[in-house]
């Protein structure tokens, strides 16, 4: 066997064995058994990284069957390919960094080996989902990271915010699953297997193929079937569907409502669930089925638009939150629209760019967060703090490059050995605003809203980024005496892991831009992600210059044949291979620079002069702020609309339904009423001989009468 | 077919009649205290009379007396239940009589004389012998039911039994006297040819009618049930076990055997009027027993409700029909002489309890006696594994093949209904706090009864339906 | 050497055993000395409980194991009855016979391997009348193999109906305290459920006696597979389907007809609930696959719209009745309505996932509803309560539980990796194939089952221990640890590997849609 | 109108009124007499159809014995028989109606008799000696055709009818017959089997204390 | 008017028998008067019969009044002793109080 499925494997034998362990050995034990073997996994996955992502030994290992009925087959499996490699090592990585780090977060908290087994539990789950290599197995972890979520979030299961948030967690996650479940279904219905080969084999080559019930085949790629009472493209159906999932896991705009919650759990697990992993899936997801987005172009401005919107309105929040958690929290919901806005645009490979860079500057800045919580005497509140910076000098400057990381620092147009100079976050999102731009120009849905949106955010990052820096570390403390005189030690191994976090977090994006977007992304990608745009290049243009011949030879065959489909998106054509930024306007070069700066300066003018808590520019007390501050009143709507009146059916339906007219007319009813009828017929006998002659005269009467209509109607 | 040899095809009543003359006038030499001697006699006369016809020649079907009583396998069937029943009858009340002082040497041979005359009655093939038949029973029930004269309960059952009866009786031979005008004899043979032969004759199906009620009154079926709940409370326990067995069955096989030989040629006249009484019998069996606190009065309805299904087999008038009321009526009689056996078990040391809620909780003062009344009651209720349920079965199975599914299924729906009183039982027994245990020693004869009657209900019926159904069928074969 | 085992009649052996078994307590009971008020010494008593206690527990074991054996004898790859048997019993047509196939083999197996549990379930937590319920239990576990073996219509209703007397008994005997006040009288909760119970599902199953009545003259025979290729009329299958439908949808139970489920359940015994959920509800789900669908394929066909649209009210319906609920074993008990929504939707698909997704939701449902009744049970032998506010917090005293009432929480959930998921996503799948809004309300009920299972948990295992009475609750017992623990690792092996009982389905299954697909195209549908 | 016609109107009249105030009358005793005079014109009603013999049971039975039956027990019951027939009236509309409806069937079934035709008589006769018409004028008279075949075909009636009329008796006697105490009977075979001893008895009494 | 033929026995006979139905439940005083109602409805079937048997020139009609006859005076003792036992026991025969036994 394989030993590489020991990557997946390695953190699940953690989970199971950190409870027992913990109980035999102490604690200690467990931590050291789960982060050791996640050290393995993590080397593994390195090590994978690059036999896989840059060897270009993409490869399936088959374990066995799961679900088997008729053609639905469903395998478990370890596909190893570039996209699941780069979710590999990001997963791994972070997922050890953070075991590291929990064993000195922890130390304060107690119920340790409960914690680490929930962590790799998580861990595992993760991994099952990013090398699945078919849909319900991806379903599988799916649901099973949102089931540690679930444990994690509602980790410290006496408070009782924790487990509302945790039961939210996991239902609104479910809300999701509703549609990712449909999508599967779908997937099945129209091509009859849920194996990814076999399904993006079938799109990529516009296959004929034989939904159930249809008397005949048809190309995929323009087939319509009829779902939910209409007739939709089939593709587009899937793509909405699948987003759906996406959109719960990572919460966007409408599903986003529990990822703000989902602060409760401990920090570790922000960093590691609620920032770096899980909330990823749904982008890993979309990558992955990059294929079905191509030509379903609906389904890819869908996505577009969700995700433009969740950047914006994300960040909008993010703008007044006082909570140091929910700060972060509101910017991974808006960096997860960046994400998500890129792939619709088509532009994967920058979608996974930045989720891999997001990756380590999300979880620094979770982390740092953590260690100022932690110093602060478990304070969460930024406008209790202040002044942190010289009580944890070092944590300061960690999150400062967290900071400078994600507001995108970086000088435009400077390349550096054929990459793009600046931070991580510098890199990857300016990547995507150019991508979006250039969607926009090739006429690609929402391109330009979603370049706009983009801008916006990057301002607002910029602003509540630096908000958080200036209010919890400079300025005077607002922190009670006693935290202030003796901040809470923080353990070396919490510190440590931030350092390979804070590297990452500077120079990942440009270390790996060749690879996931730049020149060497085809050999890199080697056929993960998809688009049609270059299908079409590859076999149109071979002197366009770019390197791009790259595709999947079954993929250049067809290529032709989808050239119909793919006209539509003629004018990405000229944009492809342009994420480098070559081909759009310099202003556009330059605008999320300036977003940036703009955003920082008036986080500085603002909180740098006077009373930081003065009101800002938003007055305290006008609507915006109010609406703002509550998060655009999500929480209550859905409170409002979805969440009490649930409660109050079923109470109605208990009792009315239920009770009064099911029972009511049903059984109590018919007994009551049998009962009753009982009662009176039992009347007529009255104990009267008389009435019992009476009876049976009237009886002879009847029967007589009876014989005689019948008789004579007879005749 | 010479005197004698037409004699020998009656040696079973024969040995009733004159058995019942000998004990009598022993009886009045030897007076109240031979009582006990007399009831075994009784016994071993009826279980004599019952051999004498299994092992008489059942098989064959001779006619006697110009045609007035018929010995077929019809006939011998239904006189081993009646004689077995009536034995029973006996047996139980034993005890009972001797409790109430009622120890009088004429009860068991009154019994045997209508035995006697339940024995014509299902050999019966023409109006008159039908007509004695039934006067012959009905007279001996008349006073069995005043049997306990000290008792104003006992007598007015037996006053208002008498007198509905008497007028049941006016009915009757009303309908006789029709049927005989209006086809010129009251042989059921003749009758049947002129049935057939003739069109729609509307006066014989007036006089049809007239019989049916006369008939459905001895059969306690609906409307003209009335009788029946205040004669079984009023009347002497072991009494009312004998009203609710033997009898029933006698009327129910008279009735059968004059629909289905000399009216064979009317059915569809008289099938809708035996689905009508079926339906309303069922119907007030099911309902009014729900608010009953007597479980004398409880059988009674109950006994009226099954007396409704069973003539859900007779509407269909086919063999499948007959032998289903057959069938349903040898397993009724089992149970009903099972749960009066307990009924009459029911005795602390102040005497006897009637009282439902007196069985509260015997599943813990008496968990023999609470196992086999839960079992009669299940079988009641026509719940499987219990013999009820196949008699149900037959029942429905002969009515669907008549075509008559919704009568199956309104007699369905009353079951339904009825298995609520029965659990009501069930639930006091074992669901409720216990009332005073009764006394144990109720006596061998009610110990044999109950538990005889529980394990027919129960294994053994349901391991060898088998045999009653093929006796049954024969049985059934012989009116055809 | 084989041959000659597989000819014994097996099937008849795992059936009556434990009524065997129930002799020899009745017998033991029999032997005691009694004094003239037919009392039993209390030491005899005692002696008497224990060895019911033993009997039981052997015979339902033993009765496990010879049953394994059978399923070794049973050979899987095969389509058609296995191992059958028949006797002359009524005459004309109605015969015991007896036999198994993929449908019912492993319902067989989860009946059998449920009644130990259920004995052990009430070792302790039954101290009244131990030898009654013990006998009560092995009858009731006759009668339930005799369901799931019987090849002939009219036994299978013997069995069928004759399954309600000991459950009555059950749950009236042992049920819990409490009144209700009903039609103006107030009688005791249990009574009410009891005969709810009883007379609910009576008055079902005479619907279908007269079918069978009706398909009897008509076809000469009870025997299910002649009757199974006996081609009714279109007009009568839809009769007869009416009258079959009635009986089982109250059986599983269906809404509108399931208000006598929660009642039940909340008044039975833990046991009693345990083999309410496990066994009895899955009777009428047999009884679909295994007459419905094959017997009247056209009607089945006709009036599937009825069907599905059942299933989704009860989905939906129940999962949000649920969400109200504040007695443990009510909720458990609603759930259980809306996954048996789940088994009717997949079974009336016609399709192979559909109806594997069916038989493999009432499999699990067996493991995963019964252990969610054991520990509602658990928490119920020491508090004597089953309000969901009378706790909180037991995280606090009982770890082990909490672990194992979260794992059965989220199987009920239908989490993937539990068994629960497979047969819920199969029978989407299948009804996503007819017709995709039947899926899509569906799935609102996996939303649903989140939003009630997890309230649950949450109210009952966590938060704050703030009630005295909670303070010194012990945790599970090796007892209570054995018996969930056996269910929570079948739960998760056929979650992560179903294969085993998919395979069994499988044949069976294939023959089902096949004559279900001849008889459509045969009238032209 | 011939004279049979004038006797059977006269008697059907009277059958039916008598009938009536059996019904209607206050006092059971004028009840029973009217009764009686019911029966004496059934009587005639049937000699006016020929069936003498019938008619001469009907007077001695009915007449002679059970009317007598009644009239005893209506005299030995000591009834307060002025509150006897109240309510009488309350129920007559109702009652009344449905008898009246069941004699409207009724007659109309008399209404449609027709005698059997000759094929369907001789369906029902297929044996001669099945019963003997009453109207061959050189045949038997009533009394004795029926005397011919009741001792005869139909013996076996007339045995049950005595086996009824046992059970009858032994119901009389076992209801209302009572054997009291303390009444003086005389018993012949004590008397005759006393013996000697039990005529006397020697008693020693002592002085002063007397015989006690 | 017509001769004297059977329709007009029948009639009598019909006549006579509604007039004992409604004897039964009309009256609500007395047992006794209830009992003589029932004689004559045994009356007009025995006209009944009589005249069917004249008619139909068939004795077995008159065999069978006779037989309805002799029963007859055999239920009326019976039925006489049971209200004499009744009497015993009660004191009065009004039907009216006669309802130990009900519903």
């Amino acid at each position: 066997m394989d030993f590489s499925a020991l990557v997946v494997f390695l953190p699940l034998f953690g989970a199971m064995l950190a409870m027992p362990v913990g109980r035999a050995m102490g604690y200690r034990a467990a931590e050291l058994l789960t982060t050791g073997l996640l050290l393995f996994a993590a080397i593994i996955a390195w090590f994978l990284f690059f036999d896989v992502a840059l060897g270009g030994n993409a490869r399936t290992i088959q374990l066995f069957t799961w679900i088997g009925s008729g053609n639905f087959q469903a395998d478990w499996a370890i596909r190893l390919d570039t996209l699941s490699a780069v979710m590999l090592v990001v997963v791994n990585s972070v997922s050890f960094l953070v075991h590291t780090y929990s064993m000195g977060y922890m130390k304060d908290y107690g119920e340790q080996s409960r914690f680490f087994a929930y962590l790799s539990l998580f861990t595992f789950a993760m991994l099952t989902l990013v090398t699945a290599d078919n849909f319900l197995q991806l379903f599988f972890g799916w649901e099973g990271v949102g089931l540690a979520s679930y444990l994690l979030i509602g980790f410290w299961f006496k408070k009782k915010s924790a487990n509302d948030a945790a039961i939210k967690a996991f239902v609104v996650n479910r809300v999701g699953d509703f549609g990712f479940a449909l999508g599967i279904m779908c997937i099945f219905f129209v091509f009859g297997t849920i194996q990814f080969d076999e399904v993006f084999q079938a799109v990529a080559t516009n296959a004929v193929v034989t939904p159930w019930n249809a008397v005949a085949g048809a190309p995929i790629q323009t087939l319509n079937i009829t779902f939910i009472g209409a007739e939709y493209h089939a593709l587009t159906v899937i793509g909405v569907l699948l987003f759906i999932g996406a959109m719960g896991k990572s919460a966007q705009f409408f599903l986003h409502t529990w990822l703000p919650d989902a602060m409760e759990g401990p920090t570790p697990v922000s960093a590691l669930i609620h920032a770096a992993t899980m909330v990823t899936a749904g982008v890993f997801l979309v990558c992955r089925c990059s294929v079905i987005y191509e030509y379903a172009p609906n389904a890819a401005a869908m996505v577009t638009l969700v995700g433009a919107i969740t950047a914006f309105f994300a960040a909008t929040v993010g703008l007044l939150q006082d909570d140091i958690k929910k700060i972060v929290a509101y910017s991974t919901c808006s960096q997860l629209g960046y994400m998500f806005f890129a792939a619709g645009v088509g532009a994967y490979g920058a979608a996974m760019f930045h989720l891999f860079t997001h990756a380590f500057f999300k979880a620094l800045l979770f982390l740092g967060s953590g260690a100022v919580i932690i110093g602060m005497h478990h304070e969460q509140d930024i406008k209790k703090m202040g002044g942190v910076k010289e009580l944890m000098p070092f944590t300061h400057i960690l999150m400062v490059v967290g900071t400078i990381a994600i507001t995108g620092v970086g000088i435009p147009g400077l390349y550096l050995f054929g990459a793009p100079f600046g931070t991580a976050g510098f890199v990857s999102k300016d990547m995507i605003i150019e991508g979006a731009f250039a969607a926009g120009e090739a006429g690609r849905a929402f391109g330009y809203f979603a370049f706009i949106m983009g801008l916006l955010a990057a301002v607002m990052t910029a602003f509540y980024s630096w908000r958080l820096i200036f209010l919890t570390f400079w300025g005077p403390s607002r922190a009670p005496e006693a935290v202030r005189k003796h901040p809470h030690a923080v353990p070396d191994t919490m510190m440590a892991p931030l350092i390979p976090l804070a590297i990452g977090a500077l120079v990942a994006g440009m270390a790996f831009y060749g690879n996931f977007v730049g020149d060497k992304s085809e050999q890199f990608w080697n056929g993960a992600l998809y688009s049609a745009a270059e299908q079409h290049d590859a076999a149109a243009a071979d002197d366009h210059g770019v390197v791009d011949d790259h595709g999947p030879v079954s993929a250049h065959a067809v290529a032709d044949d989808s050239h119909g489909t793919a006209d539509d998106s003629h004018g990405a054509e000229e944009s492809h291979g342009d994420e480098g930024g070559h081909h759009v306007p310099i202003w556009v070069l330059w605008a999320p620079f300036i977003a940036m700066l703009t955003g920082t300066f008036t986080a500085a003018w603002h909180y740098l002069r006077g009373d930081p808590l003065r009101p800002g520019l938003l007055r305290a007390d006008g609507m915006i702020y109010a609406f703002l501050k509550n998060k655009w009143y999500f929480d209550e709507i859905y409170d409002y609309l979805l969440v009490k009146p649930a409660i109050a059916f079923g109470r109605f339906l208990w009792k009315e339904g239920d009770g009064k007219t099911i029972d009511g007319v049903g059984p109590d009813g018919i007994a009551s009423a049998v009962a009753a009828g009982a009662r009176r017929i039992v009347k007529v006998q009255s104990g009267y001989l008389y009435h019992y002659a009476f009876a049976m005269l009237v009886g002879i009467a009847v029967l007589l009468t009876f014989i005689l209509i019948r008789a004579g109607g007879g005749q | 077919m010479g005197i004698f040899d037409t004699l020998s095809f009656t040696f079973p009543e024969l040995t009733l009649a004159i058995g019942a003359m000998a004990l009598l006038i022993t009886g009045v030499f030897l007076g109240d205290k031979s009582a006990k001697q007399i009831s075994m006699a009784c016994v071993v006369l009826l279980v004599g009379a019952a051999v004498l016809v299994l092992v008489g020649p059942s098989g064959t079907q001779t006619s006697l007396f110009d045609g007035a009583f018929r010995i077929d396998s019809f006939s011998s069937y239904c006189k081993v239940i009646i004689f077995g029943a009536a034995a029973f009858a006996i047996l139980m009340s034993d005890r009972y009589l001797a409790g109430e002082q009622l120890g009088r040497f004429e009860y068991p041979i009154l019994i045997i004389l209508a035995a006697f005359g339940m024995s014509l009655m299902v050999s019966a093939t023409d109006l008159i012998s039908l007509y004695m038949g039934v006067e012959t029973q009905s007279l001996a029930l008349y006073v069995l039911a005043a049997f306990n004269r000290e008792s104003q309960r006992s007598t007015e059952a037996g006053l208002k039994y008498f007198v509905l009866g008497a007028l049941s009786s006016g009915l009757l031979l009303y309908g006789a006297s029709l049927v005989y005008g209006f086809t010129g004899s009251t042989s059921f043979d003749e009758i049947a040819r002129v049935a057939t032969s003739t069109d729609t004759n509307t006066g014989l199906i007036i006089g049809l009618v007239f019989l049916v009620s006369g008939l459905a009154f001895k059969v306690s079926a609906a409307p003209f049930h009335m009788w029946t709940p205040d004669v079984y409370e009023g009347s002497p326990t072991p009494v009312t076990a004998l009203f609710a067995a033997a009898p029933k069955l006698a009327a129910m096989a008279l009735f059968t055997r004059v629909l289905t030989t000399s009216f064979s040629g009317v059915l569809t006249d008289w099938q809708p009027v035996i689905a009508m009484i079926a339906v309303a019998s069922m119907m007030v069996g099911a309902f009014s027993a729900i608010p009953q606190t007597n479980i004398k009065r409880l059988m009674a309805y109950s006994s009226i409700g099954h007396m409704g299904y069973a003539l859900i087999g007779l509407a269909s008038g086919s063999a499948e029909g007959v032998r289903s009321v057959l069938i349903y009526m040898a397993i009724y009689v089992m149970m009903t002489i099972g749960t009066f056996a307990v009924i009459l078990m029911m005795r602390r040391r102040g005497g006897m309890t009637e009282n439902i809620s007196d069985l509260s909780g015997l599943s813990r003062t008496n968990m023999p006696m609470a196992l086999i009344m839960t079992v009669l009651l299940f079988s009641l209720a026509g719940v499987p594994p219990t013999a009820g349920f196949f008699g149900k079965w037959y029942v429905f199975l002969a009515a669907v093949e008549a075509e008559l599914v919704w009568l199956a299924v309104v007699g369905v729906f009353a079951s339904a209904v009825s298995a609520f009183y029965y659990l009501r039982i069930v639930w006091f027994m074992w669901f409720d706090e216990p009332a005073p245990a009764f006394e144990r020693d109720s006596g061998p004869a009610l110990a044999f009864a109950a538990w005889g009657s529980a394990i027919l209900m129960f294994p053994l019926l349901t391991v060898f339906m088998g045999p009653l159904t093929q006796a049954a069928g024969i049985a059934a074969a012989s009116l055809f | 050497m084989t041959e000659s085992f597989a000819g014994q009649p097996w099937l008849s052996l795992i059936t009556f055993a434990p009524l065997f078994g129930a002799l020899c307590i009745i017998a033991r009971r029999m032997m005691s000395r009694t004094d003239e008020n037919g009392n039993v010494a209390a030491a005899e008593q005692a002696q008497i409980d224990n060895t019911a206690r033993w009997v039981a527990l052997g015979i339902t074991t033993l009765t496990l194991l010879v049953s394994l054996g059978v399923y070794v004898l049973y050979d899987p790859a095969l389509s058609g009855y296995q191992l059958v048997e028949e006797v002359e019993w009524l005459g004309g047509g109605i015969n015991y016979k007896m036999g198994v196939d993929g449908i019912s083999i492993l319902f067989v197996l989860l009946t059998t391997f449920i009644m130990p549990i259920c004995i052990l379930a009430s070792w302790d937590s039954i101290k009244n009348r131990v030898a009654d319920y013990m006998i009560a239990f092995l009858v009731l576990e006759t009668l339930m193999i005799g369901v799931f073996c019987a090849l002939d219509l009219f036994l299978f209703y013997f069995f069928f109906e004759g399954s309600l007397i000991p459950m009555f008994l059950i749950i009236g005997v042992w049920g819990s305290k409490g009144t209700k006040e009903f039609g103006g009288i107030s009688m005791p909760s249990r009574v009410y459920a009891a005969l709810k119970f009883f007379l609910y599902t009576l008055l079902g199953s005479l619907l279908l006696l007269v079918a069978m009545a009706w398909m009897y003259a008509q076809a000469g025979t009870t025997d299910i597979p002649t009757l199974q290729n006996f081609e009714f009329s279109a007009g009568a299958q839809k009769w007869l389907w009416l009258a079959f439908f009635a009986s089982f949808a109250v059986k599983m139970p269906m809404w509108p007809v399931h208000t006598w489920l929660p009642d039940a359940h909340v008044q039975a015994p833990t046991a009693g609930s345990v083999v309410l959920a496990a066994i009895l509800l899955k009777m009428g789900g047999y009884g679909f696959l295994r007459f419905s669908l094959p017997m009247f394929p056209i009607a089945s066909l006709d009036f599937a719209p009825l069907v599905y649209a059942l299933s989704i009210v009860a989905i939906i319906y129940t999962s949000l009745v649920a969400l109200a609920q504040e007695d443990m074993k009510k909720l458990i008990a609603y759930s259980s309505v809306a996954h048996m929504g789940f088994v009717t939707m997949g079974i009336f698909t016609g399709t192979k996932q559909g109806i594997e997704g069916g038989l493999f939701q009432m499999l699990s449902h067996g493991f995963i509803s019964g252990a969610l009744f054991l520990c509602v049970g658990v928490v119920y032998d020491r508090m004597h309560t089953r309000e969901i506010a009378a706790y909180g917090g037991l995280v606090h005293r009982m770890p082990l539980y909490a672990f194992l009432f979260l794992f059965f929480t989220l199987g009920n959930v239908g989490l993937p990796g539990t068994s629960g998921f497979v047969g819920e996503i199969l029978a989407m799948t299948g009804a996503f194939k007819v017709n995709s809004w039947i899926a899509f309300f569906a799935a609102f009920g996996v939303i649903l089952s989140a939003a009630y299972a997890l309230r649950l948990y949450r109210q009952v295992v966590y938060g704050e221990m703030t009630k005295d009475a909670l303070m010194e609750i012990p945790d599970v017992d090796r007892r209570e640890l054995a018996m969930l623990g056996v269910l929570m690792a079948f739960a998760l092996f056929l979650g992560f590997n179903p294969g085993p009982a998919l395979s069994v389905f499988s044949p069976a299954v294939d023959v089902v849609i096949e004559n279900y697909n001849a008889a459509i195209a045969g009238v032209g549908h | 109108m011939t004279i049979s016609a004038f006797a059977f109107y006269v008697f059907a009249l009277a059958a039916v009124a008598s009938g009536l105030m059996v019904v209607a009358s206050k006092n059971p005793v004028h009840s029973v007499l009217f009764l009686i005079s019911a029966f004496i014109s059934a009587a005639g009603l049937f000699v006016l159809m020929g069936a003498e013999y019938l008619a001469m049971v009907l007077i001695v039975v009915y007449v002679g014995a059970v009317a007598v039956l009644f009239m005893f027990v209506v005299m030995m019951l000591d009834v307060d028989f002025v509150e006897m027939k109240q309510g009488f009236l309350q129920y007559l509309p109702i009652g009344g109606a449905l008898a009246a409806i069941v004699v409207f069937e009724l007659l109309l079934v008399v209404a449609v008799w027709a005698f059997p035709s000759d094929t369907e008589l001789a369906l029902a006769h297929p044996s001669p000696n099945a019963a003997q018409t009453v109207t061959d004028p050189n045949g038997p008279n009533n009394i004795e055709a029926i005397g011919l075949i009741l001792y005869t075909d139909y013996v076996h009636y007339f045995q049950i009818a005595g086996i009824i009329l046992l059970i009858a008796m032994i119901g009389a006697i076992i209801l209302t017959f009572r054997t009291r105490d303390g009444i003086k009977k005389q018993d012949a075979a004590v008397q005759i089997g006393r013996k000697r001893e039990e005529g006397y008895e020697l008693v020693d009494i002592k002085p002063g204390q007397g015989l006690s | 008017m017509a001769e004297i033929g059977l329709g007009h026995y029948l009639s009598v006979a019909a006549v006579m028998f509604a007039i004992g139905m409604a004897g039964i439940f009309l009256n609500r005083k007395n047992v006794i008067v209830i009992l003589m109602s029932i004689e004559l409805m045994l009356l007009s079937v025995n006209i009944n019969f009589v005249a069917f048997s004249q008619f139909l020139g068939d004795l077995t009609g008159q065999v069978f009044a006779f037989m309805v006859l002799t029963v007859a005076a055999a239920e009326a003792a019976v039925g006489l002793a049971i209200l004499v036992a009744f009497f015993r026991n009660r004191g009065d025969i009004a039907v009216e109080d006669a309802n130990l036994m009900k519903n």
